[in-house]
Order: structure tokens, then C-alpha cells, then sequence
């Protein structure tokens, strides 16, 4: 048991902190220092600069453009662009589309789609959650009946990030409603986004983000040669994305960027003419968080090389689900003591975080104003990708036999 | 003892109650909200006509006469709503300072005028610089012939932006911490040399950044060096008010996570039949009738001499900032995505709390500053 | 609304303070000050000095020996000798079987048992609880079969509190194993411990203490005479018992004297020289569970309020397990403060919190010596007089319609 | 990066569980406390004979050469038992005094005679005011001769009734809370001069007071005027080895906690189908991986630089504290009443975590350490 990283993967860490060193846009990472989403052509950029590197995919097949890194190199590469911070890879093209198109597409479709998901050539998004499908997923009731070579889809999907930069959407459809099991009888559809028939509405989040839509279909005709994978075994893709990236939602480099952050503005910050940082409470509060965050990483590298030893099973495990309590967790813990120190100024902040035109006014210090967004915005990190309560089920449900 | 309401009370109650059920629903507010002065002006007149924004008065200065009790329904009801009008602004804060410490000549020139929803109120208290201290004041007041003429910066002034007249603590006397003098001035909010910059706050209530340069007081609050005692007196008085409206808002939010619960769907069952849900409903139940008591508290301390009163009111607020996380965090959290989308009430009541639980210090400064107290005699 | 006590209020609790303040032996006092439980014979002889006084059973109706005073009368006399510390009336004789038997007692069990209740001629204990029905009391399985104008008992009772001092047991048990309602044919009958069959078996808790016990019938011969109301409807004398003591569960008097011996704790404990009640933590921890306690006492007030306007209503409401759930909890937060506050001599407090012949070399401080028994202890307090979870339970279902 | 055990390590894992299993049962465990010395001196004669008292030491002292994660294997077995015996003392304390601080001459003595089960050692640090201050140290230790005469009074040392040898720290030279002028010193347990008083702890574990009148020294390990530094160390691999006994009682814990959830029935199901408990031992399972995690970072910081090592152990005893305190109270509550019955093996698990807690400071503790280091540079 040696529990440090070795001399080559040092160097690999490295070699990926001087890249993004020298090539991410300053105004990119600027704008990440300060809590704020990069816009889309922000991110757009920076994935083509990866891709030219040759690191679009690291995850990927080296056939399809992966990389053939280790899982401890992929855990570097992801944790030094989040530490940056710099845009990670867009989730739905390369976590998600690209492996299912890879796993379950025809020739055509990789041919097609995959160079131009790598280079976001097309962005996606996932139709998968409807009104009234949000943890019982199999419940979704999105329709698609064939019509010759094409499906006619109808109904409405909700909670769509980023549908209203999306190109394309991937969505679950339900093929026969007849079927016994309510999983079965579900399908995987691939549609283009500017297809006749298509609405997105926004929802605006309580911190005036505009991250996710509601996606309407209304008659809406996708070819057959977009269905992926057999007819009716469309679970199969999703299950897919079950445990496939099991250790991204501990968002350890994310974590680690907040804190340091969350020391800049408690540095900032002053009570009776002196920083905050000086303050006793503060500090235990910002270690106490610490301490949580070195045993969750540690934690991931304990997954990673058990992964290692075990191959690369895509079951669920306990881990997932470990990884994606503690992670929201503690990410959510970091923006309430930041709202706690950014104190008054953080209920002036402006109501839109991602506005460029906001409306808080220039006197106001910059280091208050993503706080309140910030922890606002991230309740979702408890709500969205699977709830803290169905971790917390599916650990005592498969792992402790309860 | 005796928590019994008298017959007044649950009149002035029932009719606030009556009043905004059939003005205040959820899309009305977004509406009041969306519209400039980001709050609305007929709700306004109907607090005015209902002798709500004349109530804590004395009946010998244009008011109504009412105590602490009232205040804490009004405010209560409020909150239950989302009320976003500048009542506290108003009434508490700017009327505590005028009933505690205006000369019965300013007291008569202007509650009249409040009573009657025709004065705006705003406390231009905080600086950049201050955080939540009382005293770390560097706007200065110099004196020039009869009247002050002040300078300096005051920022997150609640409703700072639509106030007709300004209460500004500033600095006659002493260093920038000292505790003496201070003085609280009454300025007009459009005199000469009054800059302000509003906006709307995360909660939704509007703010205010105030430059002032050269601008002239109309009056002093009390002894003009001697104004702290009198800001702190009114300062808990709106604490007391907040903790009573976060009251409102706290069980407003709970209700409406209760009926989620019962209605929501989810594998074939309402999701309220999930024990986990329940008991969390349950927690969240505890911490609104553990915040409820302290409100009542809060109220009943606030004639009480400075040193309790002050004491009494930073439990209050640690109490309330504490059920009140717990009670938003976890309505968003069984709301699921829709508590965090804008078009639901859920998150509205949310930020409020949070809102609530910084204004006039969160509740880990107050328990820092009641740790401060514990006499460390063995 | 006057949420202030009047001054009649105020003087009846001057009256009572100088009263125990008069009477009171000191060495009793002092043993509880130290965390422990008063003796048998300490019990006794206060429950005695009470009763001369006629303060004995001041719940009770005043023509078995109550003394008329109001909800917050009674509430100021607990809060008292909570405070002082004195010890409390018994209440298996005072607030249980005496209530019980009040109600639902011939005028013989009457005449005999109510005089003794009150002056703990006889010490009662509550056989209740069984080893397969714990939070579910109603599947009981102690049989109770009708010989003559006898009943023959056998089956088991545990967590039987001081049977080993008791004089009496009043039990539930079942007389008709048919009936289709498990609440159904289930009597209420008076035991006298010296019955032959009657075994007692101590269980010593984690603390080292013995409060509890397992207590075997085998044959044992209880007179007809002993029972009390109907037979197959001993569930309804139980029922009198939940919420009877709606305000007792929040144990505040408790509370604020165990934070009193809390902070002379943290006067004597040192650290580098200075005592510990000197550190910012420390205050911070102790006002935090202060904060929660003013806002507990302000809730049992506003209920003591509400049910003098209601009538003294018996069923269980939602206050009964609002006080339970924080009354046990900060219970159990000082505990765990005093814990920390002792430091290591916690470690090497005695193992047994009664024992009149401690292990502890006298060389240790006395103040240290109860932190670990009481935290150890008072897990019970969030387990026994029904679970938290139960207390959870009753909110979500009785009162939120869930 | 690699987390696999080698063989050997395996081997010696397997090794102990099987011993531990065939003789470590819980009414074993109650008959070994029962009687005195409160341990079992043939499960000691057993760990001589599987190697595991001479484990950590160099060959050529007469030891076997293991490392940090032998130490933690070790510990975490014993955890699993709630092992009563002075490993801890002897082999991690008396043991790494010795290896750290010892010179070849006094190793080659001692080693083989630990190693083959023939000396017990104790360390002698705290004292009644010391808290958790390794530096707060008032025994004095004085230059007679050739030796050293000791004169003080040693609190809560652990094993310190039946230790051959003590191993005690006593000032040469500087005032109270000086880092210098402190020295570790070899005395004899049945010296003249050594009044010890022994008892049970609260854990089960044997615990003594001890009074050094003019008590005489064998020796003196490495410098006599600078021994804070090898008490630090020593210090953090206990807290190392005390983590990794944690993580093996806290998963005993929670493995017997699932049992009965399985097994329990009441309302008719067993107890585990209830989903609150559901979710709650899920949490336990978060909070133990994490401490799991902690325990290995412990272990893997040993032989870093002291800074570094002392912040990554007070982290790991943050951790380490939390996770015991929620497992083991969550643990007692699910059990009910048995839970807190010393007949059943729970409670005592519950008791030993509060121990390992409060032993070398307590996560408060090392939270407010942690926090003193925190730089404010902006």
C-alpha cells in the first residue's frame, strides 16, 4: 500500500497544470474565480483547444479519440482543470452521448456524431426527466409511435440543462405502452433540436440563472436511423450513465477551488476594521469543511484504485453513492459560509448571476456578489442527478440488503 | 401569563389576514415585484387605510397606539406572504427611531403623514465597511450655522431607494468604533447632495447605495453625540419584527412543503408517505415552534432594560436563523427541482429566510456575541 | 397576551424555593449536583417531607391529597426542584399508577393504595415493556389466566426502572389471546413484588448504574381483586398515561441546572493554565445549547397556556413530542459538553455512577467524575418513554396528516 | 498510487482476525475485564507467538520490520474485538519511544523482551493540568549522579497499573509550558519512589495515576533537554494506530447495528424495513468509509516532515471524531434499550469510540489546532 502519487503521474499533473497555464483564456478563468457559469462560446472555445490537445475524450476509447490514460491520470486531469478553475468537458456530449453512441450506435452514427460531439460541433442535451418522472425515472410517459422511417414524438421533458444552447437533444421515449415492466417498452431517440414542432421554455432558478428548460414535443418527426440501439431496450443506454463516471460527483477540485475562493473573500471581508480570516469561528469553519474534503478525496483514490483492481465495472456501487452525498454536501456547506462571510453585501448581490448586465451597482465589492447566486444555485446539487434521499436508498436498498 | 390574544388583536389579525389572502396571492407579488418601485403602492394605501403603518404610534402624535404584540402580528402576517412594501423600513425601523427619539414637534409633523401612507421611511445605517456593527460609523455630521451638513457612504439601505425621507447615523464626536458620538439625522431623500442607487435584492426587497456630499439634515434624533442606545433599541425592535415575520414566512413555507408532500406522485404513492419525508416534516415542525416561542420572546423582552433586551434579542436571532435554515433548506430540498425554480413560491420563501437571517447580523454573530457575555466567574 | 409570570406567580415560587431551600438535606442535593441519582432511602424521605407538607401529589385532585394549583403553579413547583436539584416525586407512584387508579380504581384499591402511593409507603414500578414489544407495545405477550378469584401470571416484563426498590408492579397483560384487536384483551393488574414466582434480574447499562431490570413471572398468583377497571380493557388505563405529563418530557428545570454544573465544570477544567470557560468555543457551544433552551422553556410556557384555555385534554397533541424530541436532545448536548469539558479524567470517572465504593482514585477531581456515566446514561432519554423516531412519527401521521 | 495489501500483509490480517475470532467473542472479552489485570495475559502470550508485539521494530533490534500500515492492520483488528490489551502502550507508545529515541544499546535490551510478551511499557505523559498539552509538563526530572531523579505526578496514564517499564516525560530545565527542557525518561514500574493507583476506564481499558517521589531513572531517550519533538511523533503514530482502531469498532458497530436491524421486529417487520433507519445507516456507512478513508491518510503521513505530519493527524482525529460520535450514537439509539445494557456488546463499542475520541485530544481539539495554522494572508 503506498499511497502517494508516483513520479510519472506528478509529471503528468505537471504537464496538464502548464497547458491550461498557457492556453485557457484569462477572462474564461476569471470569470469561474467568481462563481459565475462560462457562457457557451467560453466553454465551445476551451473544448476545441482540448480537442486540438488531443484531450477532448480522455474517457473515450483512444479508437474514438480517448487518450489511454490510467484512471489516476483522468482523476488529474479533471481535478487540475477544476482547481484552475477551467470549463470541464461538456458532461452531456462526452460523459454521456458519447458513450452511449459509442456502446450502442450504429457505424453511421459514430461516424456521424462523434467528432462532432468531441469538438462540440453540436451541443447536447438530455431529455430525460418529465413533470411528473424526476426520481421514478420509468414513469415518463413522452411518447414516440412510428410513422414509416420516422418516430412521432409527443410530450414534454423538464429540467433540461442548457437546452437552450443545445443542437441536438437525447431522449427516453416511450415505444409501447403495453409493456408489463414499465421499463421495458421505453426507447433511445437522438433529435435534432431544430426540428419543426420543438418549444423551450426557460426556467429561471432562484438565483435568476437560466440553466434549465422545460422541452416541449409536439409532433415532432425524428428519423428512424436516430433511434439508438433495439427498439423498446432504450433502459439499456440509460443504465449505462448509472455509475459510469464514479467518482465526478465528489467534485473534489471543484471543492478545492470554492475554499480557496472562500479564503480570498474571507481575507477580503472585514468586522470591526480587521479580516474576517482572522477570526477564530471562521477559521474552524473553513478547516472543518477541509477535513471533510481530504477524506472525500481520499476517498476517491480509494475508488479509483479499487477500480483499477476490480476493472472498469459500470454497476452502481456504494461508492457512487458516498461520493455523491459527501460531495453536495460539503459543496454546499462551502457556499453557506460564503454567504455567511460576504455578510451584508451578499444580499445586494445582483439577482442574476450570469446577467452581464447586472444590476448591482459598480460601488458594491466584487468578491460579495456570486455568494448568495452561489448557494442558491447549488441546493440542486442535493436535487438533481439522482436526490441525497435515493443515495441514501439505493446504499441501504443493494449494499446493506435493508 | 396569559398567550391569549385580546379581542383587538384578532380583529387587526383576522383583517391583515383577509386583506392580503385576496391581494398577496403568488403571481400578484411576482407582479408588485416586476413593476417599478418593485413593490406596490395600492397595497400600500390599504395598509394605510387599514391603520396599519399608524399602529405602533401614540395616539397623541396622529398614531394608534399599539405595542409590541401588534407589531409582531402585523409582521407575521407579512411574512407569510412575501410582503415586499417597506413596512419594517417604515413603520419599524424609521418610526422606532421617531417614537424613541424625535421631540413631540417632529413626532406630530410627521406620523400623521406616515399613518396616512404618504411618507416613505428608510434607516441608513450600514456602511462598507461596518458589517454588522453598530458603531463602526465614518460618515461624519459638522455642524453649519443651526443645522449638520453630512458626508460619507451608507449601502444596503433597505427601501433606500423610494424613501422620502433618510435616518442616517453618523458620526459629530469620536473615533470610528467609539460608541459616543453618534448622532441619527433626518435628512429628505431627494436633498441636494443625496446620491442614491437602487436595486433589487436577492430576496426580491429593494436596497439602496447612498452617497452623501455636503447633504443637509432637517432634524436630530435625540442628543446628536449620543444616538447609539437609541439606534440599538430600535434596531432590536426590528429584530424582533423579522423574527416575527420569519415566523410567518417559516410556516407559510412549511404548509406549503406539507401539501407538496400530499399531492406529489412519485413510484405510485404521494411522496409524503416516505417515512424519511415525514420525519423531516416533523423536524422542520419542531424548529417552526422552537422559532415561534422565540418570536414571542423577542416581543415580550423588548420593554425590558437595555442589557437583557439586547441579550434576549441575539437568542432570538440565533433561534431563528437556525430553524430557518433548516426549515428552507430542506423545503427546497422535498420540493425537488421545482423549489429552486422562480416560479414557484418555494424558493421565494427560501431566500427570504436566508435574507432575514443576515439582516442585522446572522446567527452566528449573535452567538458570538452572546459567547462574549458568559461570565467566566468559576 | 403577557407572556410574564404574575407576582402571585412569582411569590408561590419564592414560597417553594424557601421551602426546599429549608428542608431539603444537603447531602441529597449534593449527590445530585454530582450527577447521580438520589438513593432509595433519599427519595423516600423527601417524597415523605413533601407529603407532610402536603405538596405530595399536586396533579392530583384535592380530594386525594392534591393541592388545586393552577398548570403554571405546578409547572413553577417542578421547575424548582428540578432547579435546586431535589429529587422529583416518584412518578410511577405519583404521576402513573396514582392517576390510573384515581380513575379507573375501586373505591377499595382506592381507600388502600392512594394514601401509600403518596407517601411511598409502597414503591411502584411499571410493567409495561417486554422484550418483543418495545415501540410497540401492543403485541405484549405476558399471559394473565383466570383461577378462581385469582389470575395466574407468567411471561416477562424488561426495562422494568427500580424493580429492585419496588413494593408493587402495576402490569399489563393479556387476558384474551383471541381477541381480534391486539389493544383488545389486555388487563391492568396491581402485583405485589413478594409474590412467589416473581424474579428480578438486574440490567446494568453502560454506565455501570442499575435502574433497569428484567422481571420473570412464573405462576404467580395475583388476586381478582387487583385488578384494575375492566378486564380486557386494561389498554385504556394506558392510554390515560400518554400525554398526561404533557410538559414533563421537556425536563427544562433539569436542563438549566445540569448548564448550571456545566459552566463550574468548565471554571475548574483548565487548559495551558486558564480554565476552559474562558475559550470562545466553549461559551459558544454552551450559549448555543442556552439559545435552544430559553426557546424549549418559551414553548412549554405557551403550552402550559394553551392548556389551561383548553382544558386539561388528555390526548397525546403535537407539543407532547415537540418537548419530548427537544427536551432529550439538549439533554443529551450537555451531556456530550460535559464530556468535553472533562477532558481525559472523563476517561477515569468511575464506572459505576452509584457505586458508594467508586474505583476512582481520590487523587481525581470530583467534578469529572459523573461527565461520562450521565453522557453514556442519557442515550436513554432519546430512546425510553417512547423512541424519538416514535415522537416523529406521531407528528407526521396525528398532526400533518401524512 | 496503490491500495492493495501485499501478501505478507494479508497473511498477517487474516492471521489475527482468525485468532481474534476463535478468542476474542464478546462474553470472552466480558471474562478477561472480569478479571484482573482487566486483560487477558494469554491473548498477549498469543500476540507474542503470531508476532505482533516485536512487529514495528528494526530486525536488528530483535524485531520483525513493519511498517505504518502493519501498525494499522493490526490496530484495526483489535478495534474489531474491542481488544483490552496494553498493545497500544507497549508496542505503539513504549514502542515508538524506544525505536524513535532509544539508542541501539537500550534497543537491543528491550525489543526482544517485547517482543516475546515480557515487558509491558506505559507511557506516563498527561498530568492532572495538562489537558491534551504535551508541553504543559511540571514533573520535574533532576541530575543525580550519573542519573536522573524524577519527583511529579502522572494522570490517566494508559496501562500504567501493570507496565514493567514507564516511559515518562519530565522537565530538565525552562518553565511550565516551555517546548524546551523536556525529557523522556526509563524507569523501572516498581521502582522505589513510584506510587501508582490503578483502575478501570469508563472504556473498559486499565488506567492509573501515578506519583513519582524521588524516583530514579534507568535512562534517558535521546536528548534529555529536547524530547518534545519524539513525544509528537510517538504521539501522532498512537492517534495513527488509535484511527485505525476506531475504523475496526466502528464497522463491527455498524455491521451489528444492520444485524439487528434484520433481525429485530416490531409493528410486525423487521426494524430495517423502516426507511428513517434505512437512510440513517446509510449515513453511518458515509461516515465510517470516511473515517476509513482518514485512517489510511494517517498511516500515509507518518514519515512526512512534523508540520505536515501533525496537521494531516489532527485532521485524521477531526474525522476520526466525528464519524465515531455518529456511528456510535446512532448505533445505541437503533439498538433501543439493548443498546445501552452492558450485556450486549454495542454499548460497549459506543463507550470505547467516546474514549478513542477524548484520547490525545478530542476532534474539538484538533479543530481549533487546525484552525491556529490557518494562513490570513489575503
Amino acid at each position: 500500500m503506498d499511497l502517494r502519487f508516483t513520479a510519472e503521474e506528478r509529471a503528468f499533473r505537471a504537464e496538464v497544470r502548464d497547458f491550461i497555464e498557457a492556453n485557457l483564456p484569462p477572462e474564461t478563468r476569471q470569470r469561474m474565480i467568481e462563481g459565475r457559469v462560462p457562457t457557451k462560446a467560453q466553454t465551445v472555445a476551451w473544448q476545441r483547444i482540448l480537442n486540438a490537445r488531443g484531450w477532448a475524450v480522455p474517457d473515450w476509447p483512444e479508437e474514438h479519440g480517448g487518450t489511454g490514460w490510467t484512471a489516476v491520470q483522468r482523476y488529474i486531469f479533471r481535478e487540475e482543470l477544476q482547481q484552475t478553475p477551467a470549463p470541464q468537458p461538456l458532461g452531456f456530449n462526452t460523459n454521456m452521448i458519447g458513450p452511449i453512441i459509442i456502446a450502442y450506435g450504429t457505424e453511421a452514427q459514430k461516424q456521424h456524431f462523434l467528432p462532432r460531439i468531441r469538438n462540440i460541433d453540436d451541443w447536447w442535451c438530455q431529455g430525460f426527466s418529465e413533470p411528473g418522472a424526476g426520481s421514478d425515472l420509468a414513469s415518463l410517459k413522452t411518447r414516440a409511435v412510428r410513422d414509416g422511417d420516422h418516430y412521432v414524438v409527443d410530450g414534454q421533458k423538464t429540467w433540461t440543462t442548457y437546452a437552450q444552447h443545445a443542437d441536438w437533444i437525447f431522449c427516453l421515449v416511450r415505444t409501447n405502452p403495453q409493456a408489463v415492466k414499465r421499463q421495458e417498452g421505453i426507447s433511445f431517440l437522438l433529435i435534432d433540436m431544430r426540428s419543426p414542432g420543438i418549444t423551450v421554455r426557460p426556467i429561471i432558478t432562484i438565483d435568476g440563472g437560466h440553466e434549465v428548460n422545460e422541452v416541449f414535443f409536439d409532433n415532432v418527426r425524428v428519423p428512424v436511423s436516430n433511434l439508438v440501439g433495439e427498439e423498446n431496450r432504450g433502459w439499456d443506454c440509460a443504465k449505462l450513465l448509472l455509475g459510469h463516471e464514479r467518482t465526478g460527483a465528489a467534485r473534489v477540485g471543484v471543492s478545492k477551488e470554492r475554499l480557496r475562493r472562500l479564503k480570498f473573500m474571507a481575507g477580503e471581508a472585514t468586522e470591526n476594521g480587521r479580516p474576517l480570516i482572522e477570526q477564530q469561528r471562521i477559521r474552524e469553519k473553513i478547516v472543518g469543511i477541509e477535513v471533510e474534503l481530504k477524506a472525500l478525496e481520499m476517498t476517491v483514490l480509494r475508488v479509483l484504485a479499487g477500480g483499477r483492481r476490480a476493472g472498469e465495472s459500470r454497476q452502481a456501487d456504494p461508492a457512487s453513492s458516498i461520493l455523491k452525498l459527501r460531495g453536495s454536501e460539503i459543496a454546499q456547506s462551502i457556499t453557506e459560509l460564503m454567504m455567511e462571510v460576504a455578510g451584508p453585501y451578499g444580499l445586494a448581490a445582483p439577482g442574476d448571476a450570469d446577467a452581464e448586465g447586472s444590476n448591482a451597482p459598480e460601488l458594491m465589492p466584487d468578491w460579495a456578489r456570486s455568494a448568495a447566486p452561489l448557494y442558491f444555485n447549488w441546493r440542486k446539487l442535493s436535487i438533481f442527478g439522482g436526490t441525497n434521499e435515493i443515495q441514501r436508498q439505493i446504499m441501504a436498498k443493494a449494499f446493506m440488503g435493508l | 401569563m396569559d398567550f391569549d390574544l385580546t379581542e383587538e388583536q384578532r380583529l387587526l389579525q383576522s383583517n391583515l389576514r383577509r386583506l392580503l389572502a385576496d391581494h398577496y396571492g403568488f403571481n400578484r407579488r411576482a407582479n408588485y415585484q416586476a413593476e417599478a418601485p418593485g413593490w406596490s403602492r395600492a397595497m400600500w394605501g390599504r395598509y394605510a387605510e387599514l391603520g396599519l403603518l399608524g399602529l405602533p404610534f401614540a395616539e397623541a402624535d396622529g398614531g394608534f397606539g399599539g405595542g409590541p404584540v401588534e407589531t409582531m402580528l402585523v409582521a407575521e402576517a407579512l411574512g407569510e406572504v412575501l410582503a415586499l412594501e417597506p413596512w419594517l423600513s417604515t413603520v419599524v425601523l424609521g418610526g422606532g427611531l421617531l417614537r424613541h427619539g424625535g421631540d413631540a414637534a417632529l413626532r406630530q409633523r410627521m406620523v400623521p403623514a406616515i399613518a396616512a401612507g404618504e411618507a416613505l421611511l428608510a434607516f441608513a445605517q450600514a456602511e462598507p465597511q461596518s458589517r454588522y456593527s453598530l458603531s463602526d460609523i465614518t460618515t461624519t455630521a459638522r455642524r453649519d450655522g443651526d443645522g449638520w451638513v453630512l458626508e460619507g457612504r451608507k449601502s444596503v439601505v433597505l427601501h433606500g431607494d423610494t424613501a422620502d425621507w433618510l435616518l442616517v447615523t453618523a458620526r459629530c464626536a469620536g473615533a470610528r468604533h467609539d460608541r459616543g458620538g453618534i448622532g441619527v439625522f433626518l435628512l429628505r431623500g431627494d436633498a441636494p447632495g443625496v446620491l442614491r442607487q437602487g436595486y433589487s435584492m436577492v430576496d426580491g426587497q429593494r436596497g439602496a447605495e447612498i452617497t452623501l456630499s455636503a447633504a443637509r439634515a432637517e432634524a436630530v434624533l435625540g442628543e446628536a453625540e449620543d444616538g447609539l442606545a437609541l439606534v440599538e433599541r430600535v434596531v432590536d425592535e426590528a429584530m424582533a419584527a423579522l423574527a416575527a415575520e420569519a415566523v410567518g414566512t417559516m410556516s407559510a413555507l412549511h404548509a406549503m412543503t406539507l401539501d407538496y408532500l400530499k399531492t406529489r406522485k412519485q413510484f405510485g404513492a404521494p411522496i409524503g408517505s416516505f417515512q424519511v419525508l415525514q420525519h423531516r416534516a416533523s423536524d422542520m415542525m419542531v424548529a417552526l415552534e422552537q422559532a415561534r416561542s422565540m418570536a414571542m420572546y423577542a416581543t415580550m423582552m423588548l420593554d425590558e432594560p437595555a442589557a437583557a433586551r439586547r441579550a434576549a434579542l441575539s437568542a432570538v436571532k440565533v433561534q431563528i436563523g437556525r430553524s430557518a435554515r433548516l426549515i428552507g433548506q430542506q423545503a427546497v430540498q422535498m420540493h425537488g427541482g421545482i423549489g429552486i425554480a422562480t416560479e414557484y413560491a418555494a424558493g421565494h420563501a427560501f431566500k427570504r429566510l436566508a435574507a432575514i437571517d443576515t439582516t442585522f447580523g446572522d446567527a452566528d454573530h449573535h452567538l458570538r456575541a452572546l459567547a462574549a457575555e458568559v461570565s467566566t466567574a468559576a
